[in-house]
């Protein structure tokens, strides 16, 4: 199978993460939809790395991973503050500061 | 010798400096000091006159070069005096009748708690007309000629709490700006053509350009004479500016300032000379002026305001005289000198009458006043006599030369000025008399003021009667002294060449008929103001006499077009300049914090709406980069 | 280790390997960051085992020393010629140590001592329960206004842990503008991404805005960096390499590409340009160029103001590090693509910064767009392509660090009950009040517009000049118009303070510690002396301004 | 090397500027005493600048040249021509009387407050000014010119906002809100017009590579540098849009009403009598030299925009009802003439126009200040509240009148003399021109003697009855000043020989010739 489609389904996959940032509310879905457009580079990564024929792209993902997770822990942690002090995880009620 | 000539200017400059600084403590002799000084300059002049008359005629001129005033590349302005008989001649005129009238007002200006500054300005204003006089350049020429009219500013405008006296002070000022604008652009004409504006150099050089270019400066100094004597169409400020005191009207306004216009002409004769169509429009405007302020003359009541127009008129005389070119030159200036002596004495006259009348000016209110003055009735009556041109008076002299200069013109140019001349002649005749019949005859007209003053006419005090006197001597015998055996044409040939005009009649029949007129002119006055006595309200008179009480109607042509149409166009401008001008600054401004509160708005706090913004940009990004590359 | 080697491992993995080569690290070029890491670290050992009374000092202490260790470091890396002579690729590849990362480290660390001094700052706010507080709340965790948190000021606890958060975002900010390969570059954008996103969270006063602050930052900043990671992507899928050099040689066609089967992917350009544009997508975010600009106000206004200050001058001058490297190491042979694209977004950057700062009312948020706006007058400094152009830029982040440190610095003075008055209506009549406080608050507002004597107009030249000898004369048009919208708002607030006459409750001045003096009394000399005598440091940046390949 | 006597002309004042500041709230007499003296010796050391000049010299004296920003191609360069050297004496000559007739101006009106130190602040601020303007006269870099240019508005900005007139209609509000308003236009009339200077500037540094004046024309002239025609006309609209802001030239006057209007009498004369200076002398210094052609090349226009400022300004004056808005067009319709006088490409002209800056800057001094002594008796700016002061205080009426006439140029006084070079060497090369912009003395004449008529004369209002006369400190300041106009209407061939061979140079520059009369008579 052409490792072409690899590289689209990445894409695929990255643009309904981004999608997902754009329209929904609730900031923990937000976030795995951050998540998610990581992951899309991840399978990007592997596939280029199997193309050429290199690990490089494969190592990289490792640390995409744990980025991922670092961020997973600041990012909840900020999230569940938020949460605590308004009673609401909506990325929209969180609009004090504007203009 | 010449090293006196800076004196003559120096002495009365230094008293105004004095006077004028002096602050209080010299108000107890600022009079004296100011008298003194302006006869010093008399005295100088006199010296001066007995050292040119111990030369022979052709090498009476004197110079004297002071120090360099504003060198600058290509440009050669020099602080230098010349005196040559044109000049000697204002100069004894003007520091005699000067010093004359600074005598007079010692009585006349007693009661004024300013006198010190009133003296200081007549000195600032003996300072200024000498320098226009002896100045060897036409820009020193200019600052003397700025400088009397400052003088004149500040002594029409002495009675400063009247706000009539402020504004005739602005008008006459700003009226005669006009006029001098017409002199710097002359003096601006003479640079570019001959690359210097001093008298010698430049009417040396009057035969090497074309007519054109010198009748563009005659036409400009035209327009300066105009306005410092006072001719149409600059003439309207004369009448107003007897708001001053009349001491002032008599010195600056009869006797020397206004004639500084005839002197500019005549000084440059070589320039009119060769420019014909200039010299014309300069005998047609000294026409129009002579027959222009007789005719108002003959309607005003105010004895002063009378007196203006007959100033006028006969400077018109001068002018025209002026403008016929050599045959003119000599005659208008010993007209100006015999007007010196004469209209001087009329005005002191009237000042003395006012003095004895509580300041009174409205000639209907007189009637009789001869047995209550008979000293100036005597010395008015001789001046009298003089203007109207009696036999034998300096009056008749010269302005009988003039005339017949006129009809020497030639053509029919030469008929009409010299009927215009006669004919204002006969107008001259009629208002003096009538001036003359209202003050000194019939019985008297004048009741209490509203305060129930009753005016007690009386004789003014002696400073104030003995320069009337002399005057008057001047009045009557200067003309027959000059006349003798062409004593003045002899004077003057030397610098304004003089050429004999032969009238298309004989001389005598000339003044035959001048003495006609004259007659008729006293009769019609005699049986309108002699035979039946005079209304105290003036009666309302024809159209004619009604626009000539308004001086002909042109003050109120300047004030709808000048002052109305200048106050719409200021206001206007200011308008412009608030709205347009500021605006289009205001409003980019404005539009600039519209356009900030709009984007403001894109900033509406919604995190996903940042996303929006940033995902839209990263597409915008990349599409750009690809597109990049496309093209 | 190298790729090859893993792979070699990976498919025979029958017969044993003797040995492994260890990869060799040059730790003295990479001693600057390996000591304020190192510090960080021990900064969380002290939280975990010093007593709590003692933290704050031992923190403050810790922070201060390795930064100022690690300033020293760089220093010496300089004297030792590296950035000037000699230049080395440390970390096997991952790392370079030349002139512009070192200027820009020195910068960051100075930086970064000074934002050590704001935060430790603890005379501003009044005694609480008798133990003086800082900016930073007694206990994060706890909600705000709720009894924990009540117990947790009475307790007198504070967020000490603040300074190893700091040292670590300093750490990835170190890296950041000397990553010498897309992995590198990523992962320091995260080590000192996560750190800030925290700090911003953290605020004793207005607790609430500093955590909406928080979430925006750290979503946007996560979905930035998504894009970043995904142009990483295609750029490794382009080259086979994430290596800058490789990539570039790519670009430039010096070497061929591994696999020619593979062509359709391999040395494909779209992949290269969309990549590209990713990576700069995501550094753009960083330094607040619009369109990505929208967290900066927001972020600005509710952060911690000492975070604000820091984050406000570090991160540009890290993010701006990178993105010169980026585009004058990785992709010169694509000049001509991203050039006429870069200078749209300056444009935009100049304008949008500039006109919407006029109508804002929040001293925080004004500052904020002033900083967009900065942004895009270094920007057109970067398009010049020149070396000129990278020292002007470097002169220009060193110039408005400070001034931007120290203007926050003032800010955080300004209080009333309600802690700090930022609301502009109150800064009114301050020049009558305390003239000092305004006098210098004026300085650096005259140093952002550029005024000249102040560094701010040195810098504005030294970039402006550079752009136009680079033949982008329009931006230096476009600079100039935006510069006059920008003075006017500058303007706005010097006539408030000096102008209009002082409100009975306007706000009070508190006096600060040294700390804060000290860094609002750098922030004033550097930004006279670089205003005055630029020379010395215009050399600095000028010998600095090579890139190693 | 010898003693930086320019940079000590510069560099005393800009001490003094410290030192005066630094004064404890409480000393405020010390303060303005301090102001004083240091005003004073900046003049005395003008002076000597003055003296060491030699008209017959090099280009450029007492130079000095150091090494500063060699990353921008900048030098510390400063070196005086002759209009550099009239204009500094006219700088130093005039401070000491701003200072002395702003005595009392910052007298702080509530003394509560302890640390507000308008006193200090303000004699603090003129000085900063005065050095500023001083080595911007002195610079022949065009980078330190430029940086000074743009610098000095920051201290006029706080004279003009902190230090407003206190006589003025409406609440205090109001006439705070008025005052920054003004205050804010000036700067950023002034700013904008800086920045697009700056533009040029780059614009020029990236042609040139260097700033050095000399440098700069030297190569123009022997054209080793040649810039593209576009180029050189860009550069020097770049520059020319700064300096007739500053000047200021229609339709960028604006600013200067608001500013003259609200701010003090003493920063009034400031702004228009030395400030404003720099950019008409910039004119002559940078424009002509480095882009000759480009000069000759928008000569028409800018010859136009200077008429219509003669006359338009004139006109404004006539119609204002604010007797400082009065003067502050006036000033525009003499800008006018200067700026008319620069382009003329004459040495009458541009003799004229330095003559006139100096003149110009003490005349209008003088009347500026006078009317700021009358204003601050009578408490209001309106011309109307007035009326009859000629007979309640003479004197003031008097140097009133004679500050008047000297603005309406009247021959004898010093305006005279420049007014007339620049009309005749306007005339030589532009008759029309010339004549047109003669109208200007007419109104001239108009709008100064209704100001003195509807002031001074008339019947006494009420409100000026009790009007006092000039105080000593005030007839210290205005005589000097009146002794000097009529000197230098008298004999200003001290100033002229100064600057004409600078104008001999400037012409050079341009490659004009004067047009010679077409007879040549007999000298």
């Amino acid at each position: 199978m052409n490792p072409v489609n690899y590289l689209y389904l990445a894409a695929l996959l990255f643009t309904i993460g981004a999608t997902g940032v754009l329209i929904r509310r609730n900031a923990i879905v937000v976030f795995m939809c951050i998540e998610l457009m990581l992951n899309a580079c991840n399978l990007a990564f592997v596939a280029f790395s199997r193309m050429h024929g290199n690990l490089d792209g494969q190592i990289i993902a490792f640390f995409t991973m744990v980025v991922a997770a670092a961020e997973v822990v600041v990012g909840l942690a900020i999230i569940v503050s938020l949460f605590r002090s308004r009673h609401s995880a909506s990325v929209d009620d969180a609009s004090l500061m504007k203009l | 010798m010449e090293n006196l000539i800076a004196l003559l200017v120096a002495a009365p400059l230094l008293g105004a400096a004095v006077l004028l600084c002096g602050g209080r403590r010299l108000d107890a002799v600022g009079h004296l000091i100011g008298t003194a000084l302006a006869s010093v300059s008399f005295v100088i002049g006199a010296i001066l006159f007995a050292d040119m008359l111990g030369k022979d005629a052709e090498h009476r001129a004197m110079a004297q070069h002071l120090f360099s005033w504003i060198p600058v590349e290509g440009f050669q302005a020099d602080v230098a005096f010349q005196l040559d008989q044109l000049s000697m001649t204002f100069v004894l005129l003007i520091t005699g009748v000067g010093s004359l009238i600074h005598l007079y007002s010692i009585g006349y200006m007693e009661h004024d708690e300013r006198r010190r500054r009133f003296f200081g300005y007549l000195n600032l204003f003996l300072a200024a007309m000498l320098l226009l006089v002896l100045a060897d350049n036409y820009l020193l020429l200019y600052v003397g000629w700025e400088g009397v009219g400052l003088a004149s500013y500040l002594l029409i405008g002495f009675w400063q709490h009247k706000p009539s006296a402020a504004t005739a002070a602005k008008k006459a000022f700003l009226v005669n700006r006009v006029g001098d604008m017409g002199l710097s652009i002359a003096i601006m004409l003479m640079f570019t053509t001959f690359g210097t504006f001093a008298f010698g150099p430049v009417l040396e050089a009057t035969g090497e350009t074309g007519e054109g270019k010198l009748t563009a400066i005659a036409l400009m100094l035209l327009l300066a004479a105009c306005g410092k004597s006072a001719q149409v169409p600059l003439q309207s400020w004369l009448g107003d500016a007897m708001e001053g005191p009349t001491p002032v009207s008599a010195l600056i306004h009869a006797a020397t300032m206004v004639t500084a216009g005839v002197y500019l002409i005549v000084r440059s004769a070589d320039i009119f000379n060769a420019a014909p169509d200039a010299q014309l429009v300069t005998t047609v405007v000294g026409a129009v002026t002579l027959l222009f302020g007789a005719i108002v003359g003959c309607a005003k009541d105010d004895i002063k305001k009378a007196l203006a127009g007959s100033t006028m008129s006969q400077i018109g005389y001068m002018i025209l005289a002026a403008g016929l070119g050599p045959i003119g030159y000599v005659f208008a200036i010993m007209h100006l000198v015999t007007h010196g002596f004469f209209k001087a004495g009329l005005f002191l006259g009237a000042g003395s009458v006012m003095h004895g009348m509580n300041d009174e000016v409205d000639m209907r209110k007189y009637g009789g006043l001869r047995k209550y003055m008979p000293v100036t009735f005597v010395t008015f009556g001789l001046g009298y006599l003089a203007i109207i041109g009696f036999p034998g008076l300096s009056g008749f002299f010269s302005k009988d030369k003039i005339i017949e200069a006129a009809f020497a013109k030639g053509g029919t140019e030469g008929w009409i000025l010299g009927s215009v001349a006669l004919l204002g002649a006969a107008i001259t005749a009629y208002y003096m008399t009538r001036v003359m019949l209202m003050t000194f005859f019939g019985e008297k007209r004048w009741q209490p003021d509203e305060n129930g003053h009753e005016p007690h006419p009386h004789e003014s005090p002696r400073s104030m009667t003995i320069p009337m006197i002399v005057l008057a001597f001047g009045s009557v015998f200067a003309g027959g002294f000059f006349s003798i055996g062409d004593r003045f044409v002899h004077w003057l040939e030397p610098v304004t060449e003089h050429a004999h005009g032969h009238p298309p009649v004989s001389a005598t029949t000339v003044t035959l008929a001048t003495m006609v007129v004259l007659v008729i002119g006293v009769a019609l006055a005699y049986v309108q103001y002699g035979r039946r006595p005079v209304p105290v309200v003036a009666p309302r008179g024809s159209v004619l006499t009604r626009a000539a009480r308004r001086d002909l109607l042109q003050d109120d042509f300047n004030h709808v077009v000048l002052v109305r149409g200048g106050e719409h166009l200021t206001r206007s401008l200011v308008y412009v300049d608030h709205t347009l001008v500021d605006g289009v600054v205001n409003g980019t401004a404005a539009s600039m914090g519209g356009l900030s509160g709009r984007l403001r708005k894109l900033q509406n706090g919604y995190a996903r709406s940042y996303a929006v913004s940033m995902f839209g940009g990263a597409a915008i990004l990349i599409a750009a980069t690809l597109l990049m590359r496309a093209v | 280790m190298s790729a090859t080697a893993v792979h070699s491992l990976w498919t025979m993995a029958a017969d044993p390997i003797d040995k492994i080569d260890a990869p060799k690290i040059e730790y003295g070029q990479l001693s600057p960051t390996l000591i304020v890491i190192g510090a960080a670290i021990i900064g969380i050992l002290v939280e975990a085992f010093v007593p709590r009374k003692s933290r704050y000092y031992v923190q403050l202490f810790v922070s201060v020393v390795a930064l100022a260790a690690a300033f020293a470091a760089v220093v010496g890396l300089a004297a030792g010629g590296y950035g000037t002579t000699k230049a080395g690729i440390a970390a096997m590849g991952a790392i370079a140590v030349d002139g512009p990362a070192l200027f820009l480290q020195g910068t960051i660390l100075l930086a970064g001592v000074l934002g050590v001094f704001t935060f430790a700052e603890r005379r501003l706010d009044p005694v609480a329960h008798g133990n003086r507080v800082d900016s930073f709340a007694a206990q994060a965790a706890s909600v705000p206004g709720s009894d924990s948190e009540q117990a947790a000021v009475k307790a007198g606890f504070t967020t000490t842990e603040v300074f190893p958060l700091l040292l670590f975002a300093i750490g990835g900010m170190l890296v950041f503008p000397s990553a010498n390969d897309l992995l590198t570059l990523f992962i320091a954008l995260e080590v000192f991404s996560l750190p800030l996103y925290l700090l911003c969270a953290v605020a004793r006063r207005k607790r609430i805005m500093s955590q909406e602050a928080a979430v925006k930052y750290f979503l946007l900043g996560a979905f930035a960096s998504a894009f970043t990671l995904f142009g990483i992507a295609l750029l490794y899928g382009y080259a086979g390499s994430v290596s800058y050099a490789t990539i570039a040689q790519v670009v430039d066609g010096t070497i061929g590409t591994v696999n020619p089967a593979l062509a359709d992917t391999m040395g494909n350009d779209a992949l290269l340009l969309i990549g590209a544009a990713m990576v700069v997508m995501g550094l753009l975010f960083k330094v607040g160029a619009v369109p990505f600009h929208m967290w900066t106000p927001d972020v600005y206004q509710g952060a911690p103001t000492p975070v604000t200050g820091f984050m406000a001058a570090a991160t540009k001058v890290a993010a701006f590090g990178a993105l010169l490297r980026l585009l004058y190491v990785v992709l010169p042979g694509l000049r001509w693509d991203w050039r006429p694209v870069m200078m749209g977004v300056a444009v935009v950057t100049m304008l949008g910064g500039a006109i919407v700062a006029i109508t804002q009312t929040d001293i925080k948020r004004l500052l904020a767009y002033s900083s967009i706006a900065h942004a895009g007058f270094i920007l057109a400094g970067v398009i010049a392509t020149t070396p000129d152009g990278v020292s002007s830029v470097l002169f220009y982040l060193g110039a408005y660090s400070f001034v931007t440190i120290g203007a926050f610095a003032v800010v955080t003075l300004v209080r009333d009950a309600g802690g700090e008055a930022t609301h502009l209506s109150k800064w009114a009549g301050l020049g009558r009040r305390s003239p000092l406080v305004a006098a210098v608050f004026a300085v650096f507002l005259l140093a952002f517009a550029g005024i000249p004597l102040t560094s701010g107009f040195a810098g504005k030249f030294a970039v402006f000049k550079a752009a136009a000898e680079g033949g982008a004369g329009a931006l230096v048009v476009v600079g100039v118009i935006s510069s006059a919208i920008a003075a006017f708002f500058y303007i706005r607030v010097i006539v408030l303070m000096f102008f209009s006459e002082p409100r009975p409750e306007g706000p009070t001045v508190a006096v600060p510690s040294p700390l804060t003096m000290t860094a609002i009394g750098v922030g004033v000399a550097v930004t006279l002396v670089l205003g005055v005598a630029p020379q010395y440091f215009l050399d600095l940046a000028g010998q600095a301004g090579v890139f190693v390949r | 090397m010898s003693f930086p006597l320019l940079t000590a002309t510069a560099v005393l004042p800009a001490i003094g500027a410290i030192a005066t500041a630094a004064v404890p709230a409480a000393r405020r007499t010390a303060a303005k005493w301090l102001a004083l003296t240091v005003s004073l010796a900046t003049l005395v050391l003008a002076l000597v600048v003055l003296i060491r000049f030699d008209p017959d010299g090099d280009r450029y004296q007492l130079t000095e040249s150091h090494a500063w920003i060699a990353d921008f191609g900048v030098r510390y360069e400063l070196g005086v021509d002759g209009i550099g050297v009239a204009l500094l004496a006219l700088t130093a000559l005039l401070i000491p009387f701003v200072i002395l007739a702003g005595w009392h101006d910052a007298d702080p009106l509530e003394t509560n407050s302890s640390r507000w130190r308008p006193t200090q602040g303000f004699f603090a601020l003129i000085l900063a000014v005065e050095a500023m303007v001083i080595i911007s006269f002195e610079a022949t870099d065009v980078f330190l010119f430029y940086i000074f240019f743009e610098a000095m508005l920051i201290p006029m900005y706080f004279l003009i906002g902190g230090f407003g007139d206190r006589a003025h209609a409406g609440s205090d509000e109001h006439a705070a809100a008025q005052r920054s308003y003004a205050a804010v236009k000036f700067l950023l009339y002034n700013l904008v017009g800086g920045l697009i200077m700056l533009a040029a500037v780059i614009g020029l540094y990236v042609v040139a590579g260097n700033f050095s004046l000399q440098a700069i024309a030297e190569a123009r002239a022997n054209g080793t540098l040649d810039m593209a025609t576009n180029t050189e006309r860009w550069l020097f609209l770049g520059f020319f849009f700064a300096f007739a802001v500053k000047a200021p030239l229609w339709p960028l006057h604006t600013w200067l009403p608001n500013a003259m209007g609200e701010a003090t009498a003493p920063v009034a004369v400031l702004i228009t009598a030395v400030v404003d200076k720099v950019g008409t002398f910039a004119m002559l210094r940078f424009c002509l030299q480095l882009f000759p052609e480009a000069s000759k090349w928008a000569t028409p226009v800018i010859l136009v925009l200077a008429l219509i400022s003669i006359i338009y300004g004139a006109l404004l004056a006539v119609g204002q009802r604010d007797i400082k808005r009065l003067v502050a067009y006036a000033s525009i319709s003499h800008f006018g003439f200067i700026i008319m006088g620069i382009f003329a490409m004459t040495s009458q002209g541009q003799s004229g126009a330095t003559l006139y800056m100096v003149n110009h800057g003490i005349s209008t001094a003088a009347l500026m200040l006078v009317a700021g002594f009358l204003i601050s008796r009578r408490g209001s700016r309106l011309i109307a509240d007035y009326g009859g002061v000629q007979k309640v205080a003479p004197v003031l009426a008097g140097t009133f009148l004679i500050g008047s006439l000297a603005t309406l140029s009247l021959p004898g006084l010093a305006p005279f003399v420049s007014e007339f070079l620049v009309l005749v060497g306007t005339f030589t090369r532009y008759p029309a021109i010339g004549i047109i912009a003669t109208f200007g003395i007419v109104l001239a004449a108009l709008y100064t003697l209704v100001l003195y008529q509807r002031t001074m004369t008339g019947p006494v209002k009420p409100e000026v009855s009790a009007m006092p006369d000039l105080r000593v400190r005030e007839l210290v300041v205005v005589t000097p000043l009146i002794a000097l106009l009529i000197f230098l209407g008298v004999y200003p061939k001290p100033i002229t020989d100064i600057v004409n061979p600078a104008v001999k140079q400037t012409m050079s520059d341009v490659q004009k010739k004067d047009p010679q009369p077409e007879v040549e008579a007999a000298p």
